[in-house]
């Protein structure tokens, strides 16, 4: 398809997105407690769309909350009736700012589940009413890895509109979407059609940017490699330092297990859906008392396992990324690059 | 503050000399200038090992788990590190005889921007409490002192203290990451985790995050050693140790007590009591 | 799935006529569990406890909510109704509505009636957590250890064993009769204190069912109520009792002269000795730290005069072991050591004597041969003043408690002095005269009146040397002057103190004291006889100041409760304890430092199913819990709960009031 | 007449949440058995009155109360707690009650630091014999309170 391309400068770009803030329910990157975490924004004073990476908070929680109500209930003898929850908050059409773009890749994976035997209504408008707003990446944070997980140019699709530091000091603002073209059209207003001239620019940003990853893996060899690895002594040492603190799942982009729980007072409860983490020693504990990972390091195979092979195998999509949170946000930095690697490396010893 | 020789040699002969089986410390995670702890099983790998002040993560968090459970280890404590491990002692979650400790008489750690830490600014007992070696010279016990961040809070009205702490419980997500990391924290089951909480506080709510603080940092007042694990390990860098710092303001003003874990058998102000405890709040 | 029944109460007028009744029971009915809810006039009643017991077997009822007065009226009257109904007792709870709504807010019906509703919802979302409990037995050991050989001791003791219950009767000094074996004659009565108590020692010897262990001490005492086991240490007394005849030849000869204490240190006693000449057993003991023999290895003289050998300068301190169910503590008092006096000249001047030492003087086998004499000189005393309330009543100097037995014996000193010395005169500095008694302030009188002895109201601020006699200057508070009287013999009457090793005592039976030493009862009105841990009872002035007849009695009642204890075969104890959930246990042992009755210990089990590794978690001892639930609010883990008010039960009142 | 007369309440914690007109205070009273449980009996059997607004709870000793209990009662329907036990060294279990002191101390003033005013919990000591008391101290509780206004902070949704 062809993309609508604007260009224009740092000014312009502020006023497009203040023009955006102005017009519709818009989502940033907010400084909280010296991290960036997405939150809605009045003014683009409050938020800082260009905020570097890494951020401690990738967008899913915008998608996929900590906690949602399912449903309400009121249980008396008369028998329990069961009522809806108030209005969605975040069913509503929006925009966000400042996505990055393995947040909205992350997104991209999600979906595959999502939609996948049963639609999750709630996930699927919430995606459907938000427009991704992305400025690509420059430089590449020490955790980085996404360019070896396959991004590259062509897959820009995760985004609606792309933001584009161009080599040329311009700006250049892309549609990657159909929803992303009729909402650029929408809010062109003072920036200058740029069709075409602006592939050039992106490549070579891209390379520049490209070129700045210090970490690289060869994902095919790495994805084939784990498959035979279930049983590999690495997973036994390499997580040994780790604490099974479940931050990784809880700030992933793509972590998407949950639990259910109720809160019930006098006779009303409400159900709630909530983040869980498969590092968590009771996540697997069945009712009849058997814990199939019990131990740490089983856990831990499981969260690597999943995130280089079985989603794969079933979705056709890698679960990980490459964005580098959880190697950022883990108390003890244990990298999952650095485990992944040593696993998938050690099958030669 | 670097040791890094010092605790090579050690580690090396623990090993060669078959005293322990595992040896605790600090290797360099090889992307940046932090620091990752390791669990060492064999002499050819010591030469990993390095401390210095990004030696931060208390490393007595890792004797609460079933790899070095009844195993003889060998670990690097700095002064709060130490307290904790005292205090897991009298909790008797270790066995003093299956440690081998090296003691570090601590010049504080640095934080992520590279300035000394604000617990280690405002340490009171830098040096190890509990070791087999000290490694530095010991700059002994130093006055109590009101936190400066509570002290800034205690002037703040109510309603902005509502303010300021609503901010931080809706924006906890609930990871339990505070109480992973945290030494004291090793209770097999958690009281958050069992059906008398989850039952009412099961989902990731604000509310139920304020329950699951609270009740944490209660069950960590008069224990806390101000290791700020919890704090490092908050991926929303929430500033737990308010909690903590506040428990311990309020017991060492009313019953003379801080600094848990100087001494071993020392429970903390909890599990004790005197006649002559402050009596005037009670109708 | 819970099927609770919920049982309102009119309470006559008493509930209905502020509460309306009928709307609560509807609002009842509302709640999910509840599937049965009346109301009737008297739930206590017959027909009333008849309609719960019905209704539990026409519904099927889980559990029942008895809205009705408070539980502590009658949650025994409807346990009762539902055990006669086949249903566990402790599934009932009962919401207290009368005194919690309907008679504290009789000006607001409407608000009454929704209290009331709410506090059933409480009760019924408690009800649903209750779980069955059942009524725990301990086996108890028929013996009862009693310590402290004097007249309490003796008394606990012969009650217990009358009772055909074997008694232990430790006593530490070689002889039993206490302080009373010291005393002439006894208040109000005056009869002599000997020919009272000796017979009773005599029983105490021969009694079958009592095991007499003089020259012991109690060493350890573990266990808990019904099953004790005490280490008693049996003080080596080189006298083999069993061959001796207590035929006195040995003291006769023995060279080793020692202050007697039995006579205050009057005189003298040997380094072999017994006590006194009615002493039981009557048998004496060599004592080691001034037997030259055992010293030094010279004399040996006690072993070749005596014809049976019994002597055994060898034998070596044994420990015994007893198993017991119940221990009485009768250690009784000791003299306060006036020495803080100095204004008095206590140890200056030979010629002032405490209370007992004239007692002992007075005495008909006392070492003056019942003749008061002046220490200094040996004179018999002619003006002799007493002073009363010496430490006693005395916040400055002494102790704030009165003694509460000085009055009656100061008075009885004055009679006895008439007696022994008729021409003499007794002067009485006095505070208050505290007579309270049977015959008691009539005896004072009598006192008064009889040997015309002067009391003087009011407390003695000097007493110094005049010549050979005393000057005490004290005040006379009626004529409010000084006064000053000259005396040959000055009687301090010294308050009574608890012995300094009592705390040590306490701290090994594990029961708790006062800041003086006394121990403590478990409730100063209620339970004056219990200690706090159950099966230890105390009896005299180990507990606190008392005459004879109070002694007498408390022994005696501690008598009775140990005989009520051994009753049955098994203790009953109600179910209400902490229990231990091993799987959550970390093993910090917080518990056990907060249990007051140390009824909680560790053990070891296995970390896993069938591992080898063994880790340690706390366990509850059925017997001693009194259900407290200190442990279960310190228990970070939520590894101990407790039975009737488990967290789950709380916490479903809480979130639905 | 009266209704205009008296000013709003507002909640103390959230000045800008009002009370609605008919707001009555919820207290969550958690007695000893002992001391105070037999000392409310006795308000009840002397027919001393106290405004309606708590409702009790009956824990065999001080010590049983973990600051759970207080804050799960302020969590959810709860505008402020009482707790009262025996007086110190009438401990029916000789020692509860001076742990439960420390405890409770604490977890006041932690409460009042995140932001409860201070006068949400309180705690009081009520002998067997002190029903006049325990009146006093209800009505004195439950006045502090309903100046409070009603509690709107980490509510449970649906309380």
């Amino acid at each position: 398809m062809k993309l609508t391309t604007y260009s224009t400068d740092q000014a312009g770009l502020q006023a497009f997105y203040e023009a955006i803030i102005r017009a519709h329910d818009t989502y940033g990157p907010v400084e909280k407690f010296g991290k960036f975490d997405f939150k809605k924004v009045n003014s683009l004073s409050e938020c800082d769309p260009e905020s570097p990476i890494p951020r401690t908070m990738s967008v899913k929680p915008l998608f996929f909350p900590k906690s949602a109500k399912v449903m309400k209930y009121t249980a008396t003898s008369a028998g329990t009736e069961l009522s809806d929850t108030a209005e969605d908050p975040l069913a509503g059409k929006r925009v966000i700012l400042g996505v990055k773009h393995c947040d909205a890749r992350g997104l991209q994976v999600l979906d595959a589940v999502y939609k996948w035997d049963y639609i999750d209504t709630d996930y699927e408008k919430r995606r459907e009413n938000t427009i991704l707003i992305s400025p690509r990446c420059d430089q590449a944070a020490t955790h980085c890895f996404c360019t070896s997980l396959d991004y590259d140019l062509e897959t820009l699709d995760a985004v609606d509109v792309a933001v584009i530091n161009g080599a040329d000091r311009k700006i250049y603002l892309q549609a990657r979407t159909e929803k992303g073209e009729t909402f650029l059209k929408e809010n062109a207003t003072g920036l200058t059609s740029a069709n075409g001239s602006a592939e050039a620019e992106m490549k070579k940003q891209y390379e520049t940017f490209a070129a700045s990853f210090r970490l690289k893996m060869n994902y095919q060899e790495i994805n084939e490699r784990m498959q035979g690895q279930f049983d590999s002594p690495t997973f036994e040492e390499v997580p040994s330092s780790c604490v099974s603190c479940n931050t990784c799942a809880f700030v992933c982009p793509t972590c998407h297990c949950f639990k259910i729980s109720d809160e019930k007072i006098r006779d009303k409860g409400v159900r709630y859906k909530s983040y869980d983490s498969c590092n968590n020693v009771y996540f697997t504990l069945m009712a009849g008392g058997h814990n199939p990972r019990p131990v740490k390091y089983r856990r831990w195979r499981q969260r690597a396992m999943h995130k280089f092979v079985y989603y794969k195998e079933r979705f056709g999509v890698n679960l990980c990324i490459g964005c580098g949170k959880c190697t950022t946000s883990c108390p003890v930095n244990i990298s999952i690059f650095e485990v992944v690697t040593k696993v998938a490396s050690s099958m030669q010893e | 503050m670097d040791y890094t020789k010092q605790i090579q040699d050690i580690a090396g002969r623990l090993f060669s000399e078959g005293k322990i089986d595992i040896f605790i410390g600090y290797r360099n995670t090889g992307f940046d200038e932090n620091q990752v702890p390791v669990l060492i099983h064999q002499y050819k790998d010591v030469d990993q090992l390095l401390f210095t002040d990004k030696s931060v993560f208390n490393l007595a968090n890792y004797l609460k788990y079933e790899h070095t459970r009844n195993k003889r280890v060998g670990l690097i404590v700095k002064g709060c590190d130490s307290r904790a491990l005292n205090l897991m002692l009298t909790e008797s979650q270790v066995k003093r005889e299956n440690l081998y400790i090296i003691g570090i008489a601590c010049e504080g750690v640095v934080n992520e921007t590279g300035e000394k830490a604000q617990n280690c600014v405002e340490c009171m007992m830098p040096d190890a409490v509990v070791y087999d070696e000290l490694l530095g010279s010991a700059t002994g016990k130093r006055e109590y002192q009101v936190n400066a961040d509570i002290r800034e809070l205690d002037e703040k009205t109510l309603t902005d203290r509502v303010e300021y702490f609503e901010e931080i419980f809706e924006n906890c997500i609930r990871c339990n990451a505070c109480r992973h990391s945290c030494p004291l924290c090793y209770c097999a089951k958690c009281c958050i985790d069992q059906e008398t909480a989850t039952l009412f506080h099961g989902a990731n709510t604000t509310s139920s995050a304020f329950h699951a603080l609270m009740t944490w940092s209660l069950h960590l007042a008069g224990r806390c050693v101000d290791c700020r694990n919890c704090e490092k390990a908050c991926p929303i860098h929430l500033p737990l140790h308010l909690l903590h710092k506040l428990n311990e303001k309020v017991i060492y003003e009313n019953f003379q007590e801080h600094l848990a874990g100087m001494t071993e058998g020392d429970r903390g102000a909890f599990y004790k009591y005197s006649l002559s405890d402050p009596d005037d709040f009670i109708l | 799935m819970a099927r609770v029944g919920v049982f309102v109460c009119f309470c006559g007028a008493n509930i209905a006529d502020f509460v309306d009744v009928p709307a609560v029971t509807e609002e009842a009915k509302k709640i999910k569990e509840v599937k049965y809810a009346i109301e009737y006039k008297y739930m206590c009643s017959d027909p009333g406890q008849q309609m719960i017991r019905d209704a539990i077997v026409q519904h099927r009822l889980t559990s029942v909510v008895v809205a009705a007065c408070s539980p502590r009226m009658h949650e025994k009257t409807f346990r009762k109704a539902l055990s006669d109904a086949g249903m566990n007792p402790y599934l009932l709870e009962v919401a207290n509505i009368r005194e919690h709504s309907s008679w504290v807010h009789q000006k607001d019906k409407k608000a009454a009636t929704e209290k009331a509703s709410d506090l059933i919802r409480m009760a019924v979302a408690k009800s649903i957590a209750n779980e069955q409990l059942h009524e725990i037995s301990v086996p108890v050991t028929k013996r009862a250890l009693v310590i402290g050989g004097g007249i309490a001791g003796i008394q606990a003791a012969l009650d217990i064993a009358d009772a055909r219950i074997p008694v232990v009767l430790v006593e530490k000094s070689p002889s039993i009769g206490g302080r009373m074996a010291q005393l002439d004659e006894t208040f109000p009565t005056l009869d002599c204190s000997q020919c009272i108590l000796t017979p009773k020692m005599v029983d105490v010897a021969s009694h079958p069912f009592i095991e007499l262990l003089p020259y012991s001490e109690v060493m350890e005492l573990d266990g808990y109520v019904g099953n004790y086991k005490a280490k008693i240490k049996r003080k080596a007394s080189y006298v083999n009792f069993d061959t001796c005849t207590g035929c006195g030849a040995c003291w006769q000869k023995c060279p080793v002269k020692v202050p007697n204490e039995f006579n205050m240190g009057i005189d003298k006693r040997k380094a072999i000795y017994s006590p006194f000449p009615q002493a039981v057993p009557n048998k004496p003991v060599i004592d080691a730290e001034h037997c030259t023999m055992l010293l030094k290895g010279k004399c040996g003289i006690c072993a070749k005069v005596c014809e049976k050998g019994s002597i055994d300068y060898t034998m070596q301190d044994e420990i015994v072991e007893r198993e017991i169910g119940a221990v009485v503590v009768a250690t009784g008092y000791d003299l306060w050591d006036p020495s803080p006096y100095e204004e008095y000249g206590v140890g200056r001047y030979k010629d002032i004597i405490t209370s007992l030492e004239f007692e002992r003087m007075v005495s008909a086998n006392g070492p003056t041969g019942g003749v008061p004499v002046r220490p200094s000189d040996g004179k018999v005393p002619k003006r002799v003043v007493f002073i009363k309330c010496v430490g006693s009543r005395d916040e400055a100097k002494g102790i704030e408690y009165c003694s509460k037995i000085c009055c009656m014996y100061t008075a009885k000193h004055a009679i006895l002095l008439h007696h022994k010395v008729h021409d003499s005169h007794a002067y009485i500095f006095y505070m208050d005269i505290r007579a309270a008694g049977k015959g008691y302030e009539e005896f004072v009188k009598r006192a008064q009146v009889e040997t015309g002895a002067t009391y003087l109201r009011g407390r003695v601020s000097k007493i110094y040397k005049k010549g050979e006699n005393l000057m005490v200057r004290g005040e006379d508070a009626q004529l409010g002057q000084v006064v000053e009287v000259e005396a040959d013999l000055v009687v301090l009457a010294t308050a009574i103190y608890p012995y300094k090793d009592n705390p040590d005592l306490a701290r090994l039976l594990g029961i708790s004291y006062d800041k003086y030493g006394y121990l403590s009862e478990a409730h100063p009105k209620l339970r004056p006889v219990e200690t706090a841990k159950a099966g230890i009872y105390l009896a005299g002035c180990t507990q606190a100041p008392k005459d004879i007849p109070d002694t007498v009695a408390q022994a005696s009642a501690a008598a009775a409760k140990v005989c009520g204890l051994f009753a049955g075969d098994t203790l009953k104890k109600d179910p209400m304890i902490s229990t231990v959930n091993t799987e959550f246990c970390t093993g910090c042992q917080n518990c056990v430092t907060v249990c007051p009755y140390q009824a909680i210990v560790t053990e070891e089990i296995p970390l896993g199913h069938g591992s080898k590794e063994m880790r340690i978690v706390a366990k509850v001892n059925e017997g001693v819990c009194q259900g407290c639930g200190s442990c279960v609010a310190i228990c970070r883990s939520m590894a101990i709960d407790l039975a009737g008010f488990t967290d789950m039960q709380i916490i479903n009142e809480i979130v639905s009031i | 007449m009266e209704a205009e007369i008296k000013e709003k309440i507002v909640s103390m914690e959230k000045p800008h949440m009002e009370a609605p007109p008919d707001w009555q205070p919820v207290i969550m009273g958690i007695l000893c058995n002992w001391c105070s449980y037999a000392g409310s009996d006795l308000t009840g059997t002397s027919r001393i009155q106290y405004p309606p607004n708590i409702r009790i709870i009956r824990v065999p000793c001080s010590s049983r109360v973990d600051p759970w209990f207080i804050i799960k009662s302020l969590q959810t329907i709860a505008d402020g707690v009482l707790i009262s036990g025996c007086h110190p060294g009438d401990c029916h279990y000789i020692s509860g009650n001076y742990y439960a002191r420390r405890r409770f101390l604490v977890t006041k003033k932690l409460l009042n630091f995140v932001g409860f005013h201070e006068n949400r919990v309180q705690f009081s000591w009520v002998s067997a014999a002190e029903g006049a008391k325990f009146a006093k101290v209800v009505t004195k509780v439950t006045e502090d309170i309903r100046k409070l206004g009603p509690l709107h902070l980490y509510k449970k949704e649906n309380s």
